[in-house]
């Protein structure tokens, strides 16, 4: 009896407060993989906001949920006054005539207003035809997929599919949106039946096909290419002017040049030398680059009969190193001087691997210890711990945050993009070299690319930032 | 002398590892207090909170772990002496799970020393998993996402909880936050949906991250690090009705202070040794 | 107020032995840091091993895979693939075999690189440029040259970031531009800078702001003038520009680090004296005394270490530790044998000794 | 044969993973994101073989009672213990009367913690050691520490005159030089990733396939 009254209250009370939807459309995202279809609605009332200038001018206008407006181009006015209107494209006699007026801002970077937000939340229903049931009525695989979309939104972006092997994506799909009560958007106890039954404000059915791409079309992309293409095609043609004789040459980088001296000067006191590859695991293309320069440096240490100590904190990228080490005695000519315990696996916690790597340089007093690849809050213990054993550091990370700290305690330091130079410029392997090169190329393309774009914006044009712009749509 | 002063340059490191823990634990254990000015982020927080009527509840997120202790406690403790002499009625909630033992206890301490009462003045709604998601439905239905409190009531019972539903019916909002989820969070999922007026408490560390928030009105208020736990301790503690309590943030302000200064001062006598010695090179040089 | 339990007073007082023992690290290597930090080690490798099963070998592969529905098979098969990778890459443990887990690894390895490729270019290479794009006449308008108020905002700072970027850019330049370009370099930067100047210049729109208009063309010019002093002569003293600006930023960031670094230890630091727990908590739980006991313990061990150590090693350091070894026998005085004596009748040292045997040759 | 098949096992699947960003359709989609998580599955079981080389490198020290041989002793069984309260105790490991939380909670985070807060005294000796004014890059960089750190704390603003700039300085710095370091180190990078992934990827660089 009670859960019935109680029933009929909220019957009367949605009724009342509810804005019923005026329309429903269901598209495709642009670029989508196929399994999104978004929804969007309007209520019959929704409210825009027209930002109107000094001279008369309708600046902007904003949809329902804005509530302020950040005014970059103060050139135009000095005061702008906010119009709440029910109408998305009114004429600016309208807005005068029929907005209400809602802040006046004078000389200012930044506008707000409010208007109360609507106290009605909203459901998402799907349906998929299937045979007899085309769900343009009730009957039909109805189900609820979203709960609780708050009162400022009028959009949705459903997920059809979460694996399309398991569960096929079908050819349409149908929803509605039903307007509740924020207080009863997220009753975890409504159902599709009750949603319907209680509340009853459902829209129309509207229908909808996801659309699979097989290529995302945005300016930024071909950007992306360019980089990616002109990059590899400037490779291959270096490459080839090296193979016809003519010489790549490549300026002097003092800190690789070091790690060959730290070798010798290990090879000479008869300790081993330490390298740390960071503790990021091979999702870290610094960590990939640092399983490279390990290849040689192992190559170089084979060479000179010294030893090699390799502590890593990631298992798996112990087991790349492993293989790296191994491939550089071997093409030292030396396979059988490497042992596999020279590659250690230390811990997998960030603080536990670097108590065991200072414990290494305590009890085995490596002459040379390189850190390279990308670290976090250890790379100053370990630094300052190698400093305190007297022995001679050289590290590289394109981990900004820790530069400072091994450029303080460290003899040599490798910034950003020279980590990825050393084991090209170790080898001197002119197919290697060559993509340095190419790299430069590219560089000086950005650097046109950049003084281009700064005029560009000053005189307004957004030309550069669109070819740039990766977001969707 | 330039024997020394060279000697100077290549001082033993457990030395200055000497002189930092002593510029540590002595301002821990012997308070004194050094000078500091007030800035307006910090005044802007405490103002806010004067400007709140009487007995208005006020929503107040406890997102640290023992780990930021240091830097969001003496905001959280000084919060609290403000809520209760102000007669504000603070609801509590936390969205880390080793934040309830820290914080539960202080509250209760706090509440018996002004004679609040559960239920009545203040309610602590524990903590809940969820992320993003907890903030987000905060905003829509407190009730829902709480149904409890964290000593298991239902809140529908709590007489301070009738009539409060949603984020929006408070007047004012505190983050008190480690990281995630914290001021970001809530900035995005409520203060922006519902211009809720909002105060936020952050680590000196993600601190410039928030900044813009102040700069655009988003975040009223604005506490960043030791500094501004200890600004707004000191503007708390030198109000009237308040009931005194330790000046921790003050007390780690000023290990902030000497051991920035102990620093500066190292490098100080390390150039000015270098300056006087420069002509004095051994084989490996100095440092 | 509820008692608290004595696996949390256990607990606490471990914990503290355990903070002061790294804490020794500080003054040396020493045989109690080993312990913790070999107890560290290990205690970690369990978790790691432990976490990776709960939270990634079991949801992703076991659960997905050998799942029966009424006596059938009921899995993914295509998590046989991964299983039979996985397989592979356990063939690095045999000697024969080992080859075979580099097909895993080639494939790990290519593919995080080929995903990192884009990742890194759309994130870090063009969101990075096309926020460094800035419109210096709004700027202008906004700020003028320099805006104390707004911490220096201004046309002169949006011209620094560039051409600080793109000096920064040319510090990582490792080719070697043949002279025969590099003499073009000057007169091309000179020609594209009074071109530029005059057309920013007369194309401006700060039409009532003559100086506005004069310092937002130059800008824009120096701008223009870069890509051709970048292969200049002037490419050095340009990079040496990149290279002060890098160590004004890693300054600026160390300096900025410091305070997060010290409020790590002002956490360690309340922890010892029991500052993070209630009054009546620390009341039993007492961790003061616990950080004095422990205290007391390393000093005691850290003395008897440096005097073996001192008797193995023959030329000992004018340095710290002589100062170090003196204080303590200042401290302890003569009490120090008693305190030995304590420390063996404890059990402790005597244990410690027996299988501690190899510290003698520390 | 030992270095060709997994180098084009590499190839096949690198190039296919190139395509990540200019591909939405779900098929490709899915696809990539099976490898992706056969990846974190190599990655984990590497954890194993992590396991056997750690016992290959303390074995025999322990056995040869070698120098420190006690301390593997205890690094092993300390592994053991918690490996064994890992999986005994289940999904229920993190509970509060747990042993395995016991020991997550008063000896790794405890450790954890102190290792870190070691930092605190490192950044003095390593700031007392490497802020000497021996050239301009080395006093620049002096200079920018010590204006942050004095601007940080409330000490800076009572300098006299100079106080209220040193704030804006330190905004200045942090929004300026600092922003532009980073973006120029973030653009060499993706440059060098550019050209390091290539490399892999057209088996120019195949060090991590080992020699023979």
């Amino acid at each position: 009896m009670i859960y019935l009254l109680w029933m009929l209250l909220c019957f009367t009370h949605a009724r009342e407060a509810l804005i019923p939807i005026e329309s429903v459309t269901v598209a495709a995202p642009p670029n989508d993989s196929g399994t999104h279809l978004t929804i969007s609605w309007r209520l019959r009332n929704d409210t825009f906001f027209h930002v109107v200038n000094d001279q008369n001018q309708i600046v902007q206008t904003l949809p329902h949920h804005a509530r302020s407006l950040s005014i970059s181009d103060s050139k135009t006015a000095k005061n702008w006054m906010v119009y709440a209107l029910n109408d998305p494209s009114p004429s600016l006699q309208q807005v005068l005539a029929e907005g209400t007026s809602l802040s006046l801002a004078n000389d200012t970077d930044n506008l707000s207003w409010s208007w109360p937000g609507l106290r009605q939340g909203y459901a998402v229903l799907r349906c998929t035809p299937q045979g007899n049931h085309n769900c343009e009525d009730h009957r039909g695989n109805w189900s609820v997929v979203r709960k609780g979309i708050s009162p400022l939104d009028r959009s949705y972006e459903d997920v059809v599919s979460n694996n399309p092997l398991q569960d096929p994506i079908r050819e349409r799909y149908a929803y509605r949106v039903v307007t509740l009560p924020v207080e009863y958007a997220n009753d975890t106890k409504i159902d599709f039946f009750s949603l319907l039954l209680n509340y009853g404000s459902s829209s129309s059915t509207a229908f909808g096909t996801p659309q699979a791409t097989w290529w995302k079309n945005i300016p930024g992309i071909y950007t992306l290419l360019f980089f990616i293409f002109g990059t590899g095609g400037l490779i291959f043609f270096f490459t080839a002017q090296a193979q016809r004789g003519k010489k790549l040459t490549i300026r002097k980088i003092p800190g690789i040049d070091a790690i060959e001296e730290g070798i010798g000067r290990a090879t000479e006191m008869g300790k081993p030398v330490l390298y740390v590859p960071g503790i990021e695991s091979l999702e870290d293309i610094q960590t990939i680059a640092s399983m490279l320069i390990l290849g040689e440096v192992s190559k170089t240490i084979a060479e000179y009969q010294s030893d090699v100590i390799v502590s890593c904190m990631v298992p798996i990228v112990r087991e790349v190193a492993d293989e790296v080490v191994k491939s550089g005695y071997y093409r030292a000519g030396h396979p059988d001087a490497y042992d596999p315990t020279s590659v250690r696996f230390i811990s997998s916690d960030q603080f536990a691997f670097c108590a065991g790597t200072n414990g290494i340089m305590y009890r085995q007093k490596p002459a040379t210890n390189i850190y390279l690849g990308r670290f976090f809050a250890e790379s100053l213990i370990l630094a300052e711990t190698g400093f305190a054993n007297k022995a001679i550091q050289i590290a590289g990370t394109a981990e900004v945050t820790q530069l400072p700290f091994f450029l303080a305690a460290c003899d040599y330091t490798l910034i950003g993009e020279e980590l990825f130079a050393v084991s090209a410029y170790l080898s001197d392997d002119p197919r290697l070299l060559s993509s340095l090169k190419a790299s430069d190329w590219i560089k000086i393309v950005i650097i046109v690319f950049l003084s281009l774009g700064v005029i560009a914006a000053s005189f307004g044009s957004t030309i550069f930032h669109q070819l740039l712009s990766i977001s969707q749509g | 002398m330039r024997q020394f002063l060279f000697s100077l340059q290549k001082l033993d490191r457990r030395i200055i590892f000497v002189g930092m823990a002593l510029s540590i634990f002595i301002p821990l254990l012997l308070p004194f207090s050094l000078p500091f000015k007030v800035s307006k982020e910090v005044q802007a927080t405490y103002d806010q909170i004067e400007a709140l009527p009487k007995g208005a509840p006020v929503l107040i997120s406890a997102d640290f772990d023992p780990s930021s202790m240091p830097e969001l406690w003496p905001f959280f403790q000084a919060n609290l002496h403000h809520m209760f002499a102000n007669d504000l009625k603070p609801v509590f909630v936390t969205l880390l799970p080793t934040a309830p033992p820290l914080i539960w206890p202080e509250i209760k301490k706090t509440a018996s020393l002004y004679k609040k009462q559960y239920g009545e003045d203040y309610v602590f709604l524990g903590y809940k998993d969820g992320k993003e998601l907890v903030i987000k439905n905060i905003g829509q239905n407190i009730p829902q996402q709480f149904p409890q409190d964290y000593r298991g009531t239902p809140i529908a019972s709590l007489e301070m909880m009738q009539g409060i539903k949603q984020a929006k019916d408070f007047p004012m909002l505190i983050a008190i936050s480690a990281g995630f989820p914290g001021i970001n969070e809530y900035v995005l999922q409520i203060q922006g949906l519902y211009k809720l007026p909002m105060i936020g408490a952050c680590t000196a560390v993600s601190g410039p991250d928030y900044i813009p928030f102040f700069k655009s009105k988003q975040l009223l208020g604005l506490s960043m690090g030791i500094p501004g736990s200890a600004k707004y301790e000191r503007l708390v503690q030198s109000k009237e009705n308040v009931q005194p309590f330790s000046a921790t943030g003050a007390k780690s302000l000023n290990v902030l202070s000497l051991s920035h200064l102990y620093i500066i001062f190292l490098i100080v006598i390390g150039n000015f040794a270098y300056f006087m010695t420069r002509d004095m090179e051994d084989e490996d040089g100095p440092g | 107020m509820d008692p608290v339990s004595i696996y949390e007073i256990i607990g606490v007082w471990v914990s503290i032995f355990l903070t002061l023992t790294v804490f020794s690290f500080l003054y040396d290597d020493n045989p109690i840091y080993k312990l913790s930090e070999h107890i560290f080690m290990g205690v970690t490798i369990g978790y790691g091993i432990s976490e990776s099963y709960w939270g990634v070998f079991k949801p992703n592969l076991l659960d997905k895979l050998f799942v029966w529905e009424d006596g059938q098979f009921a899995g993914e098969s295509i998590y046989f693939l991964a299983l039979l990778l996985c397989v592979l890459l356990l063939f690095k443990a045999t000697s024969k075999w080992s080859w075979l887990a580099r097909i895993p690894i080639a494939i790990l390895v290519s593919a995080y690189a080929a995903l990192k490729i884009t990742g890194e270019t759309t994130a870090k290479l063009m969101l990075q440029l096309q926020d460094s794009m800035p419109d210096l006449h709004t700027s202008w308008n906004r700020h003028g040259i320099w805006d104390w108020s707004n911490d220096g905002a201004g046309v002169f700072s949006d011209t620094f970031l560039v051409i600080s970027l793109m000096a920064i850019l040319l510090h990582f330049y490792f080719s070697k531009i043949p002279s025969k370009t590099e003499k073009w370099g000057y007169p091309l930067a000179g020609i594209f800078f009074l071109l530029c100047f005059i057309a920013c210049f007369f194309l401006s729109p700060l039409q009532d702001s003559l100086i506005g208009s004069l310092i937002v063309s130059l800008s824009l010019a120096s701008c223009a003038a870069m890509p051709f002093l970048a292969i200049s002569p002037a490419r050095k003293s340009l990079s040496r520009f990149g290279v002060w600006v890098l160590m004004l930023s890693f300054g600026a960031s160390f300096g900025f680090t410091v305070m997060g670094r010290v409020s790590l230890a002002i956490g360690r630091a309340q922890e010892l004296l029991g500052h993070n727990m209630s009054t009546e908590r620390a009341e039993q739980v007492m961790p003061q005394t616990a950080s004095f006991v422990s205290l007391l313990v390393i000093a005691i061990s850290l003395f008897w270490w440096s005097r073996r150590k001192k008797d193995t090693e023959i030329a000992c350091r004018l340095s710290l530790q002589q100062w170090a070894f003196s204080s303590f026998r200042f401290l302890f005085g003569f009490g120090c044998k008693a305190s030995m004596n304590l420390c063996w009748d404890f059990g402790l040292c005597r244990w410690e000794s027996r299988n501690f045997g190899s510290l003698r040759s520390i | 044969m030992r270095t060709t098949i997994p180098l084009f096992f590499g190839f096949v699947v690198g190039f296919f993973m190139l395509g990540d960003y200019f591909i939405p359709h779900w098929t490709y989609q899915l696809i990539k994101g099976y490898i992706l998580e056969f990846g974190t599955l190599l990655a984990s079981t590497a954890f194993l073989l992590g396991i056997i080389n750690l016992i290959q490198v303390n074995l025999p020290k322990i056995i040869a009672r070698e120098k420190d041989w006690f301390y593997k002793v205890v690094m092993l069984v300390s592994m053991v213990i918690t490996m064994v309260f890992g999986f005994v105790e289940g999904g229920a490991r993190m509970d509060d009367d747990q042993i395995y939380k016991w020991i997550f909670d008063y000896i790794l985070t405890p450790l954890s913690a102190t290792m870190f807060a070691l930092l605190a005294f490192y950044i003095a000796s390593a700031a007392f050691r490497a802020f000497r004014a021996r050239n301009a890059d080395a006093t620049i960089l002096l200079i920018a520490a010590c204006i942050m750190m004095l601007a940080t704390v409330p000490v800076g603003e009572q300098i006299p005159f100079f106080g209220d700039y040193l704030l804006h300085l330190k905004s200045w710095l942090m929004d300026v030089p600092n922003v532009s370091t980073r973006r120029a180190i973030f653009v060499g990078a993706a440059l060098g990733t550019i050209s390091t992934g290539l490399r892999i990827l057209l088996g120019i660089e195949r060090s991590h396939l080992g020699g023979d």
